[in-house]
């Protein structure tokens, strides 16, 4: 077991990660918060909560509520914006024995170019980490993740203003054909994907005869949405050639290896981390043991390995 | 501030509070005690109950109502999913505890300081008067709908000068409204302190007060919370920054300020009256 | 309280219901499996399992997997052909004095609208339900409501060969615009939409290396995906005219508000039958009780009703 | 046959067997009997935690061990989330269950009748062993893999002729399929009866035999379940249904046949060993 040293490579940029179990943007800060309760550096790599060029203060309050195994979330990319966090967060990260990955949020093509350009520049990061669930404010505001083309023009965008960078474009399960999708971004110059984001949900009090949201509509994540995520991490992986970092529910070592299993290269861990603080550090540790119990002598032989 | 741990505890017993015959509505939990480095009164802890949960995914915030090297107290009311789970807690079980968490009521040795509890707002307070250098500066008005017995006042009584109030009627409550104002102009006359601790329309109610009478007064806010280490920005509430954080003795209220949403979780629960909207 | 007859016009035909809680197709077997559990006309209607021309024996086993608050199916449409159903479940059924309701599957749009004509013609059936999350065989094997132009052929299919018979379409929530799909069937003449189906996922063993299903992939239901079907319901009656029932998680009379407050018209108990057999007549006979503890005096009132 | 109804049934109590140190994978739990009018032995019930579970959705299969006046006896392995969550009921704990389901294992007074028990599937003999009209023409072998007082076999064996084997090794498990096949063919020659519960693997070693030396022989089987009432159709099994249902004595095996996919809740859980494929 031992090492356990994830490498992606696609399209020509390359990632390597400390071992499959990152965190998941938006669900474990900027990673400072969680210093308590883990090493960050033995986790396989860190995405930051989503990143705007300027600052954000996202939606109004309620932005989450519980649901059956799940949660709903529309914080609406409340962020520091570049600047606040090249300055004050990622100096304090340990970027030399983890990987920082930058999770990005733009409304235009051209602004994630300039986003991406900047942070291609800037020193101790690992790797973007391309939020295509934005709203395209230009086009009509319905998100770029859910048209082949929109998602392969930022994809593109991204890519090339990030010189030698490794790109990863995080999916959106809200669509017809995620494979479609996910062959536009590998088409566009993708490294790998991420798969996937939340899950479009909404919720009501019966009381207040209010949404649960002060936005309607949110983002359903949690154990509830990992059939989803399973069946999407199944689809991309037989339908591209670059790596798919699995997303969706994981909160078990269990949860990781069904991932890997089912064909992804890496995962993250998102909602398991505001259940429990923590969880993707005790779900990394715990990998290898998790391993050996079910006789699995090397994620390399597991990934894909699914019988049918 | 305090390093926040996070660690399985072990219930010693759960204490139900007042006597009426049917399930207790108030219930004083005792727990096995994290190994906390420090605390400070009006910090918090989330709890959880182990294992899988359909209902509920996250911890539940708690303050902190005392703790000693023997054990943890939390003083709850069983009043939705996971609380009324607490209140079937046995001795023995094991629940996930992580904090100390947030930022602390302001402790001033010397300056007069009114707690206003409303309900379980009181919670904080049994700490706060157990802790506080001179105990003597100390006093308190609760207002509460329940039979007195039904919370942690005698152990606060013994401590400091506290004042009950029970509302039953929109008449007792206007009563004890009015008190609150007369004795935050007192506060403010004497350039005391007021901490306040209780449901949100109770915090406005003080809040109006202490823009009106200027008096510098924290609010314990009871914000619904995700993850409570300020990472999933759930519980976040808007704040005027440049508002001095600690505002001079004479009370400057801010106005225009531009607001930022600060997490709850970290940045509070306690927020000065004139930098948080509520 | 008292009579909560719940009408449903949509495109020139209605349908009458008993009240507003219906079963959802597929869980509810023929109805017959559940005459120990409760009296069927308590209920306000049931959808029989999808019902194909002939007989069809299903997937190979496994078909059913738990998940987080949830279950995965792939049965197959495993059912007994129209002339059975017709033979010997039907006249089993109190169909005077509760709506019965046809689920209705097929492979291309004529055979829709053969099975449509012979139902048509049939005694004691109240209306239809058009199951377009069936493959398309023709045209490669998508599923019909996964396009907005397949959706409407089949709607008209339907439509047309019924007759005066109500006309409800099963919405799939498996696509990037629910609500395109919903005005497709509209515009076909649908009488009213029935929202949703289960959510594609799958779910793997770790032991055996294989999937939780034989199938693989499956249908995600239960309360796991109430908070999709809620917003996919809040969606669609923004978007038609015509009434929506509402379905995905219901489990208490309280979901069954929460279906209403967001614009349902009627709902149906799915997964919860499984769980508890009487969990439908459970839910219809505490309806106005719950109704009364919230302060609701008529569905019509609450219904739509979502302050935000 | 029978009408099934549900109910919430009380926990009595909860008996471990087997006195090994650890956590009882055995258990016989006692429940308060449900108002049925009639049973057959071989039918089974659902059995669900009340509340909501984020783990497990559906109820549970299992075989009625013994139901009298005063109660209902569920004899259970701790193998699984439920079943492990089932080991911690206590006296007083409320759930639900519904039955009696399925068909019953075939009763012939006369008919010399070989059961044969495999671990856990032990627990529907008993019901049967208890209520047979002439249990002396009843015999049984039962192969386990732990201690005999893990499993109910005193009280088998009080009302019939029932061999235990252990099986701690290869040649334990040879020597008991060897015995088997020996008892299937006895009862072959006599026109008699074999009925058989126990693992899957077990199952198709019986349905073997049966085939071969064309002995009558039920099966009970052992399959996944949703709903247990036939509806949701997840626990089919592919069944031969142009073999008459109750084959003649001299066991005409079926070939060639028709399979049907028939649920094993509603259908069986009992099947003639010709008919079914496993
Ligand atoms: C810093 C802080 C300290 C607190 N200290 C205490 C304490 O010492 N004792 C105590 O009993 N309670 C305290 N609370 C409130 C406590 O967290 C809630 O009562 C609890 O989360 C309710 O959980 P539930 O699952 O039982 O209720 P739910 O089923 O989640 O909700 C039931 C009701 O409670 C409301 N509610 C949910 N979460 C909160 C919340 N965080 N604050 C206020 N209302 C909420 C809901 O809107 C709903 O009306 C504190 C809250 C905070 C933020
Ligand atoms: C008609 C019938 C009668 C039964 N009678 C008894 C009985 O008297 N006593 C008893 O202990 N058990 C009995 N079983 C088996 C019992 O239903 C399962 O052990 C139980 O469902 C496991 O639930 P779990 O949540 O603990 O396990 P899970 O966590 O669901 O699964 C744990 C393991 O058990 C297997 N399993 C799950 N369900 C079944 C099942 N229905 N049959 C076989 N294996 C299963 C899984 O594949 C897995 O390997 C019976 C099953 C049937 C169909
Ligand atoms: C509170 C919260 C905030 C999130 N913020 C972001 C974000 O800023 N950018 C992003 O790409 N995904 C965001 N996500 C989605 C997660 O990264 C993840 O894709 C999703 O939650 C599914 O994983 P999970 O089920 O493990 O949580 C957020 C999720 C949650 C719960
Ligand atoms: C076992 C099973 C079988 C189903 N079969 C059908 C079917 O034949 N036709 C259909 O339109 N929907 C079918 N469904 C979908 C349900 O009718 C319903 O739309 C879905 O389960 C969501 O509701 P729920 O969460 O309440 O179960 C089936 C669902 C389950 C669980
Ligand atoms: S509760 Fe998550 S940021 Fe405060
Ligand atoms: S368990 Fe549902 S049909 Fe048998």
């Amino acid at each position: 077991m031992g090492k356990q040293r994830i490498t992606l490579s696609g399209n020509g940029r390359t990632l390597v990660l400390n071992n499959p179990v990152l965190t998941a943007s938006g669900t474990f800060g900027y990673g400072l918060e969680y210093t308590p309760f883990g090493n960050l550096a033995s986790l396989g790599g860190i995405v930051a909560k989503g990143l705007s060029l300027l600052p954000r203060q996202g939606n109004p309050m309620p932005r989450i509520a519980e649901t059956p195994s799940g949660m709903l979330n529309a914080v609406g990319l409340q962020n520091c914006g570049f600047d606040e966090f090249v300055k004050r967060k990622l100096p304090k990260l340990p970027h030399k024995d983890v990987p920082v990955i930058v999770n990005l949020y733009a409304t235009s093509p051209a602004e994630f170019a300039e986003l991406a350009g900047k942070l291609a520049a800037t020193e101790g990061i690992a790797a973007l980490e391309v939020n295509i669930s934005c709203p395209n404010v230009k086009e009509g505001g319905s998100s770029f993740g859910q048209s082949a083309t929109m998602a392969a023009k930022v994809t593109e965008a991204v890519v090339n203003a990030s010189g030698t960078l490794p790109v990863l474009v995080k999916l959106s399960p809200n669509v017809t054909s995620i494979t479609e999708i996910a062959k536009a971004c590998e088409g566009a110059g993708a490294t790998a994907l991420s798969c996937i984001n939340t899950v479009t949900g909404m919720g009501v009090d019966l009381q207040s005869k209010r949404p649960l949201l002060a936005n309607v509509i949110g983002g359903l994540s949690g154990p509830a949405i990992k059939p989803i995520a399973l069946r999407c991490v199944w689809e991309v992986t037989r339908a591209v050639s670059i790596p798919v970092i699995g997303i969706g529910g994981i909160s078990t070592p269990e949860d990781v290896l069904e991932f890997i299993l089912v064909g992804a290269s890496a995962v993250q861990v998102g909602t398991a981390n505001i259940a429990l603080p923590d969880a993707a550090f005790r779900i990394a540790e715990a990998l290898p043991h998790t391993m050996h119990k079910y006789g699995i002598s090397s994620l390399d032989e597991l990934r894909g390995g699914l019988k049918i | 501030m305090s390093y926040p741990i996070l660690s399985k505890e072990t219930v010693l017993d759960l204490v139900p509070f007042g006597n009426s015959g049917q399930e207790a509505e108030f219930l004083a939990l005792r727990l096995s005690p994290p190994a906390w480095k420090e605390i400070a009164p009006g910090q918090f802890v989330m709890l959880r109950l182990s294992g899988n949960h359909g209902n509920h995914i996250w911890g539940r915030p708690f303050s902190i109502c005392r703790v000693t090297p023997r054990d943890l107290v939390i003083f709850f009311q069983a009043r939705g999913r996971v609380t009324k789970e607490m209140a079937k807690l046995r001795p023995g079980d094991v629940i996930d505890v992580w904090g100390p968490l947030g930022n602390s009521l302001r402790v001033e040795k010397d300056t007069p300081t009114l707690l206003l509890a409303g309900g379980i707002g009181i919670a904080p307070f049994v700490e706060y008067a157990h802790t506080h250098p001179a105990p003597w500066n100390l006093s308190m008005e609760f207002g509460h709908r329940l039979p007195l017995d039904c919370y942690p006042f005698d152990s606060l009584n013994e401590k400091i000068d506290a004042a009950p109030h029970r509302e039953n009627t929109v008449e007792d409550r206007d009563r004890f409204i009015a008190l609150m104002e007369k004795r935050m102009q007192e506060h403010a006359k004497a350039k005391g302190l007021v901490l306040a601790c209780g449901p949100t329309p109770f915090l406005r109610t003080v809040q109006t007060f202490a823009l009106k009478h200027k008096v510098r007064t924290q609010l314990a806010l009871e914000t619904r919370m995700g993850c409570g280490v300020g990472a999933c920005l759930g519980c976040v509430v808007q704040v005027a920054l440049k508002a001095s954080l600690i505002p001079p003795a004479d009370s400057p209220v801010c106005k225009g300020e531009e607001y930022h949403n600060l997490q709850t979780c970290t940045c509070g629960p306690n927020f000065w009256a004139h930098q948080v909207k509520l």
